[in-house]
């Protein structure tokens, strides 16, 4: 398993923290005040929450798995 | 399922290109762009010198590090025959595959997109040689089921055990 | 819910689900490249490289005028050459106009972006950028429509079509302002889209509404076609650069062999 | 029903038709199958019944270029007044030719014609018009380039001018300044030689500098440039001294071998003496000579790297010398002396028409009388000063000494001064530049030839015309019947098609002429020890060691070491320059083809490290080379492969061409550097005998 947790967790990191700074940018045009930031609040809140469920649980199927330690040798060998 | 490769005999090869233009004048590629790649080191001083060539292509890996590294998933692997291509119509030239590749086998194509050895698509499995392997002048070059080529050089090794005397000198598969 | 609340909302979507995009093909892919090439190093295979900037003649002659699909066809070349032109200063434009027109003004005072010369300037910039961004599209679109069977590439058809629609509803969200707005100072700089609003008003389409509808929709396209990015074709525009850069236009790979065969002697 | 054989897999594939033919990039001439669709070479290979099975080397399969070239020759042409070659028709062109070699035989004589080949395609047809019914004795190859001194040594030694090599059965390999792994010569022998190595064969390579062959040695020996025989005279000496000879072989089938023994024993050829003018240790002369002589079978050989210095003869026939007292000619594993097949001569003419001019060729009037080929060098002095006699009318076919031969200077004056030149040519070389009628000649694609190819036993390839010819251009034996019929001999060239001919070529050999038109090679038994059943057709019957036909010329019959006519360097010109041979080009043929210019587009100087770094000279450099001649601009390259001392530069002629899109303007002709330096006794050039000052342009 190449890619670690910890790099998993900075990328998510990264991610909401996008996320945060448009809900800060979306506060100059939605007024904080009304139900309506509760919206962008909410879809920020799900994407998260999806980024997350991807980076974790879904990617795992496009990481590289059992990826051949011996790789080099391995196809070294084949040319002798 | 089986897996074709090549075998290469360095200490047959003369450095020659002959199966660099066998493959560009085979697969009608363009006469710079070059599937099979020669290349000659000499290392030492006068007159110590040490020198190998190696006729490399893709070696067309059981488990390709240019098929994950395809943000397209341009490349794929048969799984009959075990060769890996490169479908042109979803490749976008980013060169990703040749970054990834231990070998630098996927060529970028004048036409920007990447190419790299089919192991001669048209030809039959095994019935017939690669078109580098039929030219080779020194016969230097084998193709075929993996498995096979390891019986061979396995093969090779035996008989140079038959007269050789110094142990260090023999080379090819060595057991895990 | 107002527009702008849709808008945010949806950009929040949008903004992570391409990243969503660029985990899977882009970080994922050169996470895993490193990875393989330290391997590799450690089994005494290839060296990893140290990256270097591409020169200078190469990246003239392979990014800024991409001489090898000048090799596929001339027209092909001119296609991508006007899209390719358009879309990047458009977006850069687009992105002097977002930052200096739409959000500073907000923290720092200043009326050249907002409503002074500066504006007028960034305006004639693109729709000048996206009209020349929409005569390479639609070249594509009718080659890829009447060749598809030939030339196998209905493959990204879908792809051009999202970028089409984007950058024609741009227009039409222009002129649908406009036309509502017909004493815009900048409308003399707005030379497509100023001309359209008169055809707008003639058709009964002018009106605040109407023109908030364009706009969503607008948004709605531009916002998915980003999201879009990292999954289809486009995704070039992100790894082409850095792929081609180290790979220094295909030495990389000649140092490969030269360290294989040097294992071998 | 029999396996199917892999050309026809090919067919299946590709639709074609496999198509018979020769290789005629190099003087090897390897049997080859061409892929044909539409009249298009789609593909090209060896042919798999030949010795050479499908292989073929870089310069043989990149040769398909030449079926498509858009810079070939297409139409004859004639020199006008004002020296532009213009376009005439082939009768126009075939009737002026024929009407000025009548008026110049009336004149002057029949040896007033010289005709040269380098690739020796049909030259049959040549010999039997010019030859036979014309009447000159200088039809002459390009030997005087090449293996010039070999050919004598082994024709004084064997009566064999062409010994090959059987590496498959043998031990012991060893060569003396020959490279056949480099420039790809005979494949199936490479290929031979690799496999015997694989089981245990021992391969050591004389040569100053490594080329690919010493790459591959299990002993290289870095001699002093043009040394070479005194080394050999060591082995001979170590080899008598501990008479580890074939005493048997030697008082049965070897003449003079007292003398021989006596003359090497008593000059101090010892290795002692060897190693201070060679530079190889005392102990390893030692070591090869006993390892030489006490393996068997073993074989010695050598080539250009001998021929080219003026010491190559001696060193040759000492080499050849030593083959022979231990028992190594002619048997599994040794030189082999290659048995002809019976090919008949294209056409009959009957004996009352045959011609023979009164005049020796001009090579023994010119005073080398054992030359094998005619001193090509030394052809524009006799042309420009009449001596011996007046030559009139010069041809050339496919072979470009305006490139290749030294002091091209005076190869120019000559072809100005001279009354009538032809070239026959695929290419607008530098000699059709020159001429004054240039014929376009149909490339091997286009054309039949029934030949014999170097594979140790007879073997005939029988290539046939896969395409139609390019634009005009003609095959060579349609040329010869179109000149025949203005000479007046049109009677004797009578054919529909080019099969009738070859027909009666292969009327003798022991296979149906349909089974050798449709495998297109025929490989006759390799006997050994023909010597033994069919004698030595040396005069005295046995291999000449002393050589009786050096005596009978007043030349020394046994092989000696002299530096007389070396050139040597000194402190003004401190680099001796070698001429070497790029592995992907061979001569003029190879300069206009794409994929071979990709690989290696220009030639260079290649120096050693110390040496570069002594001068200021860095890889890629622009260096200016400099010889008592004259001087030329070159690459340089900075190796370690080089002796100290030595500038190697590949093969000068092709490079820096004048014609053909591609070629043009690529690369150095270093040829002018050379000076007229022939070998006193074969008349052959030794390019290497050359000293020249080398520094950053």
């Amino acid at each position: 398993m190449p890619i670690t947790t910890k790099t998993k967790s900075i990328y998510t990191a990264v991610v909401i923290l996008v996320q945060l700074y448009f809900v800060y940018a979306a506060t100059l045009f939605v007024d904080v005040h009304t139900p309506a930031i509760l919206w962008v609040i909410g879809a920020a809140a799900a994407s998260a929450l999806g980024a997350a469920y991807y980076v974790f649980v879904v990617a795992n199927k496009d990481e590289v798995g059992g990826y051949n330690g011996d790789f080099s040798l391995d196809e070294r060998r084949r040319i002798g | 399922m089986s897996q074709y490769g090549f075998y290469f005999d360095k200490e047959k090869c003369v450095g020659c290109r002959a199966c660099e233009v066998a493959c560009q004048v085979w697969n009608d590629a363009v006469q710079t762009v070059k599937w099979r790649n020669v290349s000659n080191v000499i290392r030492g001083t006068y007159p110590e010198l040490t020198g190998v060539n190696a006729s490399l292509a893709c070696m067309h890996c059981a488990e390709s590090p240019c098929k994950k590294a395809c943000p397209r998933t341009a490349i794929s692997k048969n799984e009959d025959t075990g060769r890996v291509t490169v479908d042109q119509s979803r490749c976008v030239g980013c060169m990703l595959c040749l970054w990834a590749c231990p070998f630098g086998a996927p060529q970028m194509g004048v036409k920007g997109r990447m190419e790299k050895c089919t192991f001669c698509e048209e030809r039959p499995d095994g019935k017939i040689k690669r078109a580098c392997e039929e030219i080779c002048p020194q016969q230097a070059i084998v193709s075929g089921r993996i498995e096979d080529l390891i019986l061979r050089s396995r093969q090779v090794v035996a008989e140079r055990l038959s007269y050789d005397k110094q142990a260090e000198v023999i080379l090819g598969h060595e057991e895990k | 819910m107002d527009k702008f609340t849709y808008f945010w909302s949806l950009i929040i979507v949008a903004g992570t689900i391409f990243l969503i995009g660029a985990y899977k093909n882009v970080f994922l892919k050169i996470y895993y490249i490193v990875w393989v090439n330290r391997r590799v190093q450690e089994g005494n295979g290839a060296i990893e490289r140290v990256v270097t900037m591409p020169e200078i003649s190469t990246v003239i002659s392979e990014a800024m005028l991409q001489n090898r699909i000048k090799n596929r066809s001339t027209f092909l070349w001119s296609r991508h050459f006007l899209i390719f032109s358009g879309f990047m200063v458009l977006f850069f434009f687009d992105c002097v106009y977002t930052v200096f027109g739409h959000y500073l003004h907000h923290y720092l005072h200043y009326e050249y972006f907002v409503s002074g010369p500066g504006r007028a300037c960034l305006k004639l910039c693109m729709e000048f950028s996206g009209a020349v961004l929409l005569l390479g599209l639609t070249a594509g679109l009718i080659h890829r429509i009447i060749y598809a069977r030939q030339e196998r590439t209905l493959i990204d058809v879908k792809l051009i079509i999202l970028l089409w629609v984007v950058t024609l509803t741009g227009f039409l969200t222009e002129a649908s302002r406009l036309a509502s707005e017909p004493n815009d100072p900048f409308i003399a700089y707005s030379f497509i889209a100023g001309n359209l609003a008169p055809v707008l008003q003639n058709m009964h389409l002018a009106g605040s509404e109407a023109a908030t509808a364009v706009w969503i929709f607008h948004a709605t396209v531009t916002v998915a076609f980003f999201a879009y990015i990292p999954f289809s074709k486009f995704v070039h525009i992100i790894v082409a650069p850095i792929g081609r850069s180290i790979t220094q236009n295909g030495n990389y790979g000649q140092m490969k062999r030269e360290r294989i065969t040097e294992g071998l002697l | 029903m029999a396996e199917q054989m892999t050309r026809d897999v090919i067919n299946e594939i590709r639709g074609t038709k496999t198509v018979p033919g020769a290789c005629m990039i190099c003087p090897w001439h390897c049997p080859t199958e061409n892929f044909v669709r539409n009249g298009r070479v789609e593909y090209v290979r060896g042919n798999e019944y030949a010795a050479n099975k499908t292989s073929r080397c870089v310069k043989g399969i990149s040769s398909i270029h030449s079926s498509r070239d858009a810079d070939r020759l297409l139409y004859p042409m004639k020199r006008n007044s004002q020296g532009v070659h213009e376009r005439i028709s082939w009768d126009d062109a075939l009737t002026q030719i024929a009407e000025r070699l009548k008026a110049n035989k009336e004149a002057y004589g029949p040896e007033s014609l010289v005709y040269l080949w380098h690739l020796d395609s049909n030259e049959m047809f040549t010999h039997q018009l010019f030859g036979h019914l014309y009447g000159t004795p200088n039809l002459s190859g390009h030997g005087a380039a090449c293996d010039q001194d070999r050919r004598l040594a082994a024709m004084a030694t064997f009566a064999h001018p062409l010994p090959v090599k059987d590496y498959a059965n043998s031990r012991f390999v060893m060569l003396w300044g020959a490279d056949p792994f480099g420039p790809n010569e005979a494949l199936h022998e490479n290929r031979e030689l690799l496999e015997a190595m694989k089981k245990g064969c021992r391969l050591v390579v004389v040569d100053p500098n490594r080329s690919r062959t010493a790459e591959k040695a299990h002993l290289w020996l870095p001699i002093k440039p043009g040394t070479d025989g005194a080394m050999a005279l060591a082995i001979a000496h170590r080899i008598i001294e501990t008479k580890s000879y074939d005493q048997a072989f030697c008082d049965e089938w070897v003449h003079g071998f007292d003398e021989f023994s006596s003359h090497v024993l008593s000059s101090g050829f010892t290795p002692e003496w060897a190693e201070g003018i060679t530079g190889i240790s005392r102990e390893t002369i030692i070591a090869v000579a006993d390892e030489f002589a006490s393996t068997k079978p073993a074989l010695m050989d050598g080539l250009k790297g001998l021929v080219n210095y003026t010491t190559g003869l001696d060193a040759l026939r000492t080499v050849f010398a030593l083959n022979v007292i231990t028992c190594n000619i002619d048997g599994p594993g040794n030189l082999i002396l290659k048995e002809l097949a019976p090919i008949d001569m294209p056409v009959d003419i009957p004996e009352e028409a045959v011609t023979m001019s009164e005049q020796l060729p001009l090579g023994p009037c010119m005073g080398y009388p054992l030359s094998q080929d005619l001193p090509t060098q030394l052809l524009p002095k006799a042309v420009l000063d009449g001596d011996p006699y007046p030559v009139k009318s010069l041809f050339f076919h496919i072979c470009n000494p305006a490139q290749s031969d030294p002091n091209t200077r005076l190869f120019e004056k000559m072809m100005a001064a001279v009354d009538l030149s032809v070239t026959i040519d695929i290419y607008m070389s530098e000699t059709a530049l020159l001429s004054e009628f240039v014929l376009p000649e149909a490339s091997t694609y286009e054309r039949a030839e029934v030949r014999e190819s170097l594979w140790a036993g007879p073997q005939v390839v029988f290539a046939q015309p896969a395409i139609e010819p390019l634009g005009e251009s003609m095959p060579l034996y349609e040329i010869v019947k179109g000149l025949a019929e203005k000479m007046g001999y049109g009677e004797y060239f009578q054919w529909n098609s080019w099969e009738d001919w070859a027909r009666k070529q292969a009327a003798f050999l022991p296979v149906s002429y349909e089974e050798l038109k449709e495998k297109g090679v025929w490989e006759g038994e390799l006997r050994y020890h023909k010597y033994i059943t069919d004698g030595v057709p040396t005069p005295t019957g046995k291999f000449e060691i002393y050589s009786t036909m050096f005596e009978e010329m007043d030349y020394n019959p046994l092989p000696v070491f002299t530096e007389e006519h070396r050139v040597k360097p000194d402190a003004e010109y401190p680099f001796q320059l070698i001429n070497c041979k790029m592995q992907f080009h061979c001569g003029t043929h190879t300069q206009n083809n794409p994929y071979l210019m990709a690989i290696a587009g220009e030639n260079w100087v290649e120096l050693n490290t110390r040496d570069a770094l002594r001068l200021g000279i860095a890889d890629g450099d622009w260096v200016e080379v400099t010889s008592p001649q004259t001087s030329a601009f070159i690459n340089a390259r900075v190796s370690e492969a080089v002796q100290p001392g030595v500038a190697r530069v590949p093969h000068g002629h092709g490079f820096g061409r004048r014609f053909g899109s591609i070629a043009k303007g690529k690369g150095t002709h270093i040829n002018p550097l050379f000076e007229t330096r022939v070998n006193p006794v074969s008349g052959g050039i030794s390019f290497n005998e050359c000293k020249v000052n080398i520094r950053k342009a």
